[in-house]
């Protein structure tokens, strides 16, 4: 499978995120905070790809996959923005739909793939039994039936349908991770969404699982985010990518094209540091913290740490501009608004 | 030349259940390692969960004591080193590093109490000494005791942290650190100035370091030798840039073939291994 | 099956070292007793006739050889093991030549039907409506009624039984206030008796129930409220898992193990409320006959209860440890 | 600490609350100090007047003002729950503690004899106490006595936390800085069980309370000193009820019900105060 | 929440449902032909063991020694319900040779056990040579240490040959409370082991048969013998009651609920406030008075027990010191909210004991000097029964008994009267100092009274003891109270206390004869310190002179009107010594609910016996009583 190479069209947009600002609103014993964790992020999936969304800890992409799903509890609220998704021309905003019209959306046409495959399944069930619970009320065919069906998407992923009768305790993490994507795919969704999926997995099984998640999206033809903090996985399993700062989206690409070019300094960071085998070119860490998202600084956040800040960096956000076909960059340095900078 | 450390066919069995049903869980495995005197050196033990590395570790630290075998510290066997004497004797020769910064230090005390108990405890420091070793011990890593004292964890990044950790392990000169995954909670971005700081202890400290970690791409930029375990077993060592560019076992070939490089970006064809 | 082998013997030797300590417990702090039961008896027997010094003195002698008294401090604990292992305390000295076993026997099946009916009610009721409340944090009528489990859950047994007495049986005289059923029933599975049975047991049960509602009550709520936030929870409810469905297979199963160790917990707790409402609902059982023992000073009697209440709550923890397994499958590898 | 009271003052209505009865009681069980009458006195006053502007409460049939009565009973009561509490606190903090550093052998073996404390039913033991010791049994031996049987539920809590706080990174780095076993649990471990033991400080003084309470009214307990039980225990020798001597049974239990619903308020509030995830909250770790 | 609803809907249901069925106490049994009384040892652990003859093994006031047990004689503590003294299973009274080493009991003819076997002397022979031979039986003491062999020449005729002479013989089968009740010979003889058997279903001799009873002791339920005319009381009429349930009616206020309701009607004991409760809200409760104090005096007399044997006690000057500052009213207050019958003199105020002691001895009392040190006082006041009286009148009103006689019988006549200077005299003459607020025992030590109260066994006691320490507190004297609950036997027994709130004098109360108590009180049974006292004489006290007044009571018959010169001898030595200091008579709230029966014994109606329920004579009053409609 190849990322598509032209620009596509909005009408194929499975997801659109419009300036989304999610804040966990939180008053403890008189310290009442907002923690910006997701603070205008606008971006959009297109039908049939993967979409990565990177970035180390606390940079908010868990928060901002969890609001596109509407998977939000106080304290976490969403203070600005949209979140739409079109099924197959039916388009809607997710925050918009009554509790019933959701519940008929979930899992038929989005799902989801939680990180930490330790907890996702409910200890005292038994596989089957939760793939009872999530997807036979969308395949309406009676139980044998659906039960057949279950038993051959396993066998489609090459997973042995024994598993249905274990517990989620009796399987290895890896195995789990394995159920957890099949459970996902049986109903075909649309949209799939994979918080960290191969954290925690070691590096031979992260590999598999992976593999999994690309014969997934492939043999369904479903949309995907996929966020991890490793920026190896993005190389290896995502279309384009959207690499996270404090909150912010600052840039966004095709995957090959963040990686080898980056133009953002925290991107450019971020790839450069990784070391490879084979490669002894000394490398330089980056100093300093992410700022506190509850207080975090003006204008770039970036910029306490960046070696290339300048006045303009302190003082104001920078927007995010097209440096090159669908690779956009907030950068007052590397991506002026109105003219292309120089890489 | 003697030996700094000689581990020698060293083997960990774990006994878990009762005296009816004994499982019996062979952690590490005839495992064998020198490292010199006077001859500085970062080895990397690599391996994933369940290989016996932080068995490995806990053992070196005189935390765990092997089934089989002898581990020496410079020639004492360290699963003898009981009394209170002889135990800081060796703490001050021998200190950890752990994996989570975040975790390393009591979030409800001050980071730099733990600096001032070493240099006090174990460097035998008074009075304004205490505050010298540990400001010099902080300037090897980058910081300061300006920068540190009176900040409680929290108030520190993990990159800090986990600086302040291995300045504390410095502070009473010991010859040998062992450290366990110390990089793998830390950001991407921060990743790589403690990596490089270990080199530098290597070098201008003389400081021989244990690396222990699953991540090749560092073992293969810092270390001198590494050593592949896989359940337990060594499955192959040697000079670190021979043994990983160049892997001969098919476990050590099977992880390597496994890790994800951003070099593959935009070709995303990742494929099982199995 | 090997693994739940391991996990019933430790539960069995834990059983084993519980019933240990507690029956040494009760014999230990009993035999430090200065009361001397034949005295007790003497004078019992002596309150209310005339006997003269010389035949007083002679009835003492002849009691001390009767109950057995004589022997060493050794010898004394280990007949008693002995007698305890195949489940004989000795004679009471207060029913004396009763055995001690026959009458706890007959008081037995009161104290435990009171309180496994009890038990099960408030630990049935507290669960559902904590976890209700616990899940549907926003209804008014569950935060009313976590307001007044709250409000009743700290006040003592015996508080709460008095008020219960005072109310139902003084100032709305509609409950039996006394006994275990109404005088001259016939015994046996009729109506009446079975009736009567009942009645004379709703004021025990409740304010047994009343107390106890609400630790299960706030247990379950806290427990809920916690695993509502747990991944597969969360996850499940992402997948539109019907809220019922989740409320029952996800939260309140997953909220049941942990309750049901603290049933196992508390056993002995509950069995402390059993001899107070006992005494204060005048219900025939192992409550009553303790504080009768104790005011005849009986103490064979004494530790009898004593260690068949150990023995007694020991065993149903026992059995809710082996059950266990059941509702938790991850404990088979503990 | 001061701020956590502080914190917990302004921000919680049920602490609040509960500061508030359970001041209120205490500060009832002051007036003691200023008694006009010695508390074993009875004919003090003429006898079962019901509450009026110059006995407020009532007299009792022994010829005592319920007040006067009250507060004496209320101190005696509290200070009761106070020192079992305190007592216990010392033996499950010791077993709680060391069982959770220790950890292994020494961990199975307390939390064995621990769990068989849980288990056992207290209540005859402590009768067969009161069987033992008759009329030698004092408040304070009834105390010693609870306190040495109701260390346990809480000495698992607080032995949990100790074990996980030894399996934690930072307390290698406690080892490896060369700190004494002794430092690294009351300095390092200490400040993290200290919450719970001030929970189950306020839970234990219910309990203790609650148990004193009913073996007095049972007459287990020393009757010559005036608390709630033993209170309730002389209006029931004098039928106070049926003789429509209400006040003398209605307010003690007024009282004592109104403290242990604010040590439990106290209890809970806490509770949820030093739950980790409201700690770290407040610590200020951001999560995203 | 529709399963809360419903959940309150089906409580209040079955609420509704138990309200209509808790009307009935007693199951099947006609209300009107059924009393009800309480049974004072509450529940009955071991209820189904009838073998009274077994120490302590089951219940005796379950109505088994009041209706189905019998004897040879009664004594009445009142009038009797044909004299004080009844021949019961005894033709006549007992015939002793000269010398009282025989004694010949005649018995009477057509008395049949329940199970339709005919009384005989084989009975009581075989009861006597049981007990002879049989280690452990209530009685196997006495008969042991008493009888030298007994024959019964023909079946109604038994001889009694004793070891030594006795006078007092026969009053082991004298019912006082209880006495040695007849074994049925039929039913023993084929018992292996007399004290291991049970003795259910009981074969009785009284009237009654149990009916049924409560296997947790709740209950026990008699029945009337149809062939109630072969029973020593068939010649006093048919018994009202047809069926007669001793219940455990449970604590007092318990018992003062279930008469309001009707469904008690004999209280067995209640609190003082109880009683005056129901005095005052029910019209048909009554008690043995029909006004204030309302409670039977027992012929018991409740006294504050020195400790002889300790040092502070040995003199009598410091006894009477701590007599002299006893406010007997405050005391009667607190005791008994003043339905106390006081006793200066060591005799319960009961029965016909005023007349033989305390009406013709009140001059002599008057008349009583006691030398302080310094002066010489007359310390009897005769007015406080009547400044009792007076006291409670504001409150109590017309129930107050206006006669001097009347007075006297409810509250008593004199006592001493308050004196803390005399008390101070005393003291100091006895070699007691003061220093500040304190007083100082000879040795300087500080002047330390524990007063031992039996708790909540005895509460009227342990509230008396209360009081006395708070007066002795008041002049000085380290005085507490000590409750010892059950173990107070144990600790009389042993002698561990100063002093003690207790009873060392029983008496008849119908009787003036003062054996029954007063021969334990020889020197002879007094153990050395530390050592097991016997009853009754727990004082410890040791004198000559009273061994003296005993020997010749021994010598004397029981009828005989030298033993009451006697006894008033007793009363002046133990007045001059003090070696208890009698309080008042053990007065029992005994109340009785004229709703379905009439003809209770009273004071003012028909004393004819005393209507405390436990006692064995009450079975007098099945005969009496009458239903109400």
């Amino acid at each position: 499978m190849s990322a598509p190479l032209a620009k596509v069209a909005d009408a194929e947009r499975v997801l659109d995120v419009a300036n989304l600002r999610a804040y966990y609103q939180t008053w403890h014993f008189g310290v009442s905070r907002d923690v910006r964790a997701v603070d205008g992020v606008t971006l959009h999936v297109d039908r049939n790809e993967i979409y990565g969304l990177a970035g180390e800890s606390s940079c908010g992409k868990s928060t901002l996959i969890r609001t596109i799903v509407r998977a939000i509890r106080p304290p976490l609220a969403v203070v600005e923005g949209s979140v739409r998704f079109d099924f197959g021309g039916r388009a809607c905003d997710i925050y918009a739909l009554d509790r019933a019209r959701l519940a008929g959306i979930r899992w038929r046409h989005l799902s989801y793939i939680l990180q930490g495959s330790m907890n996702v399944l409910n200890p005292v069930r038994r596989v089957r039994e939760s793939f009872v619970d999530f997807a036979f009320r969308h395949i309406g065919k009676p139980m044998p039936q659906f039960l057949a069906l279950v038993e051959d998407h396993l066998a489609r992923l090459r997973l042995d349908p024994a598993v249905l009768g274990s517990f989620p305790h009796e399987l290895s993490g890896g195995m789990r991770q394995r159920v957890t994507i099949a459970l996902a795919s049986v109903c075909r969704p649309d949209f799939i969404v994979a918080d960290e999926p191969t954290t925690a997995l070691d590096v031979v099984v992260q590999k598999d699982v992976l593999a999994l998640l690309r014969e997934v999206q492939r043999q369904i033809r479903s949309s995907m985010i996929l966020v991890t903090h490793d920026i190896g996985v993005h190389a290896n399993a995502t279309d384009r990518l959207g690499v996270m700062y404090a909150g912010r989206l600052i840039e966004e690409g095709r995957t090959g094209e963040v990686i080898r070019e980056p133009r953002h300094p925290y991107t450019a960071q971020l790839v450069t540091s990784l070391p490879r085998i084979g490669d002894i070119e000394p490398k330089q860490g980056l100093d300093g913290a992410p700022p506190s998202l509850a207080a975090p600084p003006p204008g770039c956040r970036f910029h306490p740490r960046c070696p290339l800040a300048m006045e303009m960096c302190r003082r104001e956000h920078p927007p995010m501009v097209e440096v090159a076909a669908g690779h956009r960059v907030a950068c007052w340095v590397k991506a002026p608004p109105g003219g292309m900078a120089a890489p | 030349m003697s030996a700094l450390l000689d581990i020698d066919r060293v083997g960990m069995t774990y006994v878990s259940g009762t005296l009816l049903a004994r499982r019996v869980v062979r952690a590490v495995d005839d495992l064998s390692l020198r490292l010199e005197a006077g001859r500085p050196e970062i080895v990397a033990i690599i391996g994933e969960s369940g290989s016996g590395k932080t068995t490995l570790a806990r053992m070196i630290l005189n935390l765990a004591t092997p089934t089989d075998g002898v581990i020496r510290f410079r020639g004492t066997d360290v699963a003898k080193i009981r009394s209170n004497h002889a135990r800081a004797d060796f703490m001050r020769q021998v200190q950890p590093i752990f994996q989570n910064p975040f975790e390393a230090f009591n979030p409800l005390k001050r980071v730099d109490r733990y600096l001032f108990m070493s240099a006090r405890r174990l460097a035998d420091a008074r009075g304004a000494e205490v505050d010298a070793l540990a400001d010099r011990a902080l300037h090897q890593v980058g910081l300061s005791l300006a920068e540190l004292r009176g900040r409680f964890p929290h108030e520190l990044s993990g990159g800090q942290l986990q600086r302040a950790a291995i300045a504390r392990a410095l502070i009473s000169a010991p010859k040998l650190i062992v450290a366990d995954e110390p990089v793998s909670m830390v950001d991407a971005s921060l990743r790589m100035s403690i990596v490089n700081l270990f080199r530098s202890l290597r070098d201008e400290l003389h400081v021989s370091i244990v690396y222990i970690t699953h991540d090749l791409a560092t073992a293969y930029y810092i270390s001198d030798r590494v050593l592949i375990m896989q359940r337990g077993r060594a499955v192959e060592s040697g000079a670190a840039r021979e043994v990983l560019a160049n892997p001969q076992h098919p476990y050590s070939r099977l992880l390597k073939a496994s890790v994800l490089s951003p070099e593959d970006a935009g070709k995303p064809t990742i494929a099982a291994n199995t | 099956m090997q693994a739940y082998a391991i996990y019933a013997l430790k539960r069995l030797a834990q059983f084993v070292l519980v019933v240990f300590i507690g029956i040494n417990l009760a014999y230990l702090i009993s035999h430090a007793t200065p009361i001397d039961p034949v005295e007790q008896t003497v004078s019992a027997a002596t309150s209310f006739g005339n006997a003269s010094p010389e035949a007083i003195l002679m009835m003492r002698a002849s009691l001390r050889e009767l109950y057995g008294l004589e022997g060493g401090a050794v010898s004394q604990y280990a007949a008693f093991w002995r007698r305890v292992l195949v489940g004989d305390f000795g004679p009471s000295l207060s029913a004396f030549p009763t055995p001690v076993s026959t009458l706890i026997g007959r008081a037995l099946p009161w104290t435990v039907g009171l309180l496994s009916v009890s038990t099960c009610l408030a630990f049935a009721l507290g669960n559902l409506l904590g976890g209700l409340a616990g899940y549907f944090r926003e209804s008014r009528i569950l935060k009313l009624a976590g307001i007044a489990a709250m409000a009743v859950h700290p006040i003592p047994y015996y508080i709460v039984a008095f008020v219960l007495l005072i109310v139902f049986g003084y100032l709305w005289p509609v409950l039996p206030i006394s006994g275990g059923y109404r005088i001259n029933t016939p015994w046996g599975w009729n109506a009446e008796f079975v009736l009567s049975v009942v009645t004379h047991a709703i004021l025990p049960v409740a304010s047994l129930v009343l107390v106890g509602v609400g630790g299960w009550f706030m247990g379950m709520r806290s427990l809920v409220s916690n695993i509502v936030s747990e991944d597969y929870v969360v996850y499940a409810e992402l997948a539109g898992v019907s809220r019922g469905r989740i409320l029952g297979a996800y939260v309140m199963r997953n909220a049941l193990a942990p309750q049901v160790t603290g049933l196992a917990m508390s056993l002995g707790s509950i069995f402390n409320g059993a001899i107070i409402t006992e005494q204060v609902f005048g219900y025939p059982g192992i409550g009553t006959l303790l504080i009768q023992a104790v005011h005849a000073g009986d103490y064979s009697l004494v530790i009898g209860i004593a260690s068949v209440s150990i023995v007694a709550v020991s065993v149903a923890v026992l059995i809710i440890d082996l059950l266990y397994p059941l509702l938790d499958p991850r404990v088979k590898v503990a | 600490m001061f701020t956590v009271l502080r914190d917990l003052l302004r921000y919680r209505t049920e602490f609040r609350f509960g500061a508030i009865l359970t001041g209120f009681i205490a500060a009832f069980a002051a007036l003691s100090l200023v008694s006009p009458y010695p508390p074993q006195d009875q004919f003090v006053v003429p006898p079962d007047l019901p509450p009026s502007w110059s006995y407020w409460f009532g007299t009792t049939s022994r010829g005592q003002d319920v007040f006067w009565q009250l507060t004496f009973a209320i101190r005696n009561t509290m200070l009761f729950g106070l020192s079992v509490a305190v007592l216990s606190r010392l033996v499950s903090i010791a077993i709680g503690m060391w069982s959770g550093y220790k950890g292994g052998i020494v961990d199975r073996l307390l939390m064995s004899v621990n769990d068989t404390f849980i288990v056992i039913p207290l209540f005859p033991l402590l009768v067969l106490f009161y069987f033992v010791l008759r009329d030698r049994m004092s408040w304070p031996l009834l105390a010693l006595a609870m306190a040495s049987l109701g260390w346990a539920y809480d000495a698992r809590l607080i032995r949990a936390v100790a074990l996980s706080l030894s399996s934690r990174e930072f307390t290698q780095q406690c080892v490896f800085s060369g700190m004494r076993t002794r430092e690294i649990v009351f300095q390092e471990h200490l400040p993290y069980v200290l919450p719970i033991v001030f929970y189950t400080t306020m839970n234990n003084m219910n309990w203790s309370i609650g148990l004193e309470v009913t073996l007095s009214v049972l007459g287990f307990t020393d009757i010559d000193t005036p608390t709630v039980g033993v209170m309730i225990y002389w209006a029931n020798q004098h039928t106070a009820l049926v003789a429509g001597v209400w006040w003398w049974v209605f307010f003690p239990v007024l009282f004592v019900m109104i403290l242990f619903i604010g040590l439990f308020l106290l209890a809970i509030s806490t509770n949820e105060y030093i739950d980790p995830r409201s700690r770290l909250a407040r610590m200020g770790d951001v999560s995203g | 929440m529709h399963a809360l609803r419903h959940l309150a809907l089906a409580l209040f249901l079955a609420m509704c449902a138990v309200s209509a069925s808790a009307e009935e106490l007693i199951s099947d049994l006609p209300r009107n032909e059924t009393l009800i009384v309480e049974n004072p040892e509450g529940t009955i652990k071991n209820a189904g063991w009838f073998n009274i003859w077994a120490i302590n093994a089951g219940g005796q006031s379950t109505g088994l020694h009041q209706l189905a047990m019998d004897t040879l004689w009664y004594l009445d503590p009142q009038h009797g319900l044909d004299g004080v003294w009844m021949n019961s299973l005894a033709a006549e009274k007992p015939i002793y040779n000269a010398d009282f080493t025989e004694m010949t009991v005649k018995l009477r003819s057509g008395i049949y056990w329940s199970d339709g076997v005919e009384f005989t002397a084989d009975d009581l022979v075989f009861t006597t040579e049981l007990h002879m031979k049989t280690n452990g039986l209530r009685w196997s003491a006495p008969f042991q240490i008493n009888v030298a062999s007994v024959s019964a020449p023909d079946r109604n005729t038994v001889i009694f040959k004793l070891k030594k002479p006795n006078s007092r013989f026969h009053s082991l089968f004298t019912v006082r409370w209880g006495a040695i009740w007849i074994m049925p010979k039929h039913v023993f003889e084929k018992v292996a082991d007399p004290l291991k058997f049970d003795f259910n279903k009981p074969v009785s001799l009284g009237a009654y048969v149990l009916h049924s009873y409560d296997p947790n002791g709740k209950w026990f339920i008699w029945q009337l013998r149809d062939d109630w005319q072969r029973t020593t009381l068939g010649r006093y009429g048919k018994p009202g009651p047809k069926y007669v349930a001793y219940v455990d009616p449970g604590p007092p206020d318990k018992r003062v609920i279930a008469q309001l309701n009707h469904e008690l009607d004999i209280i067995h004991d209640t609190s003082a406030e109880g009683m005056f409760t129901l005095a005052k809200q029910s019209k048909t409760s009554r008690g043995w008075f029909k006004g204030f104090p309302y409670a039977h005096p027992d012929p018991t007399l409740p006294a504050v027990i020195f400790n002889l044997q300790n040092d502070t006690f040995k003199d009598r000057r410091v006894r009477w010191a701590l007599a002299l500052l006893i406010d007997i009213k405050a005391v009667s207050m607190a005791s008994y909210r003043g339905a106390a019958t006081i006793s200066a003199i060591a005799i319960p105020p009961t029965g016909t004991h005023t007349e033989s002691y305390h009406a013709p001895m009140e001059a002599w009392l008057r008349d009583f000097e006691l030398d302080t040190g310094k002066r010489t006082i007359k310390p009897y006041d005769p007015n406080i029964g009547r400044q009792i009286a007076e006291m409670l009148r504001p409150s109590m009103g017309e129930q107050i008994p206006t006669s001097a006689d009347d007075i006297a019988r409810a509250f008593g006549r004199g006592w001493w009267k308050p004196d803390p200077a005399a008390a101070s005299e005393l003291l100091q003459a006895a070699g007691f100092t003061r220093r500040g607020n304190d007083w100082m025992t000879p040795d300087g030590k500080p002047f330390a009274v524990r007063l031992v109260v039996e708790g909540d066994l005895r509460p009227v006691m342990t509230r008396a003891g209360s009081m006395i320490a708070q007066q002795w507190r008041q002049f000085g004297i380290d005085a507490k109270t000590e409750v010892a609950q059950g173990t107070l036997p144990d600790r009389r027994q042993a002698g561990d206390f100063d002093a003690m709130i207790s009873w060392s004098v029983e008496t008849y109360g119908g009787h003036p004869d003062l054996s029954y108590f007063l021969d334990s009180w020889h020197s002879q049974f007094v153990a050395p310190p530390g050592k097991m006292q016997t009853p009754r004489n727990w004082q410890r006290w040791a004198s000559p002179e009273l061994d003296k007044i005993i020997e010749q009571i021994r010598s004397t018959g029981f009828d005989d009107p030298k033993s009451v010169d006697l006894g008033r001898e007793f009363v002046k030595l133990a007045v001059r010594e003090m070696p208890i200091i009698p309080l008042m008579a053990y007065n029992v709230f005994t109340v009785m609910d004229q709703t379905y029966w009439t003809g209770y014994p009273t004071a003012e109606g028909d004393p004819y016996t005393d209507p405390v329920p436990n006692w064995g004579n009450s079975r007098a009053m099945m005969v009496r009583l009458k239903p109400a409609k």
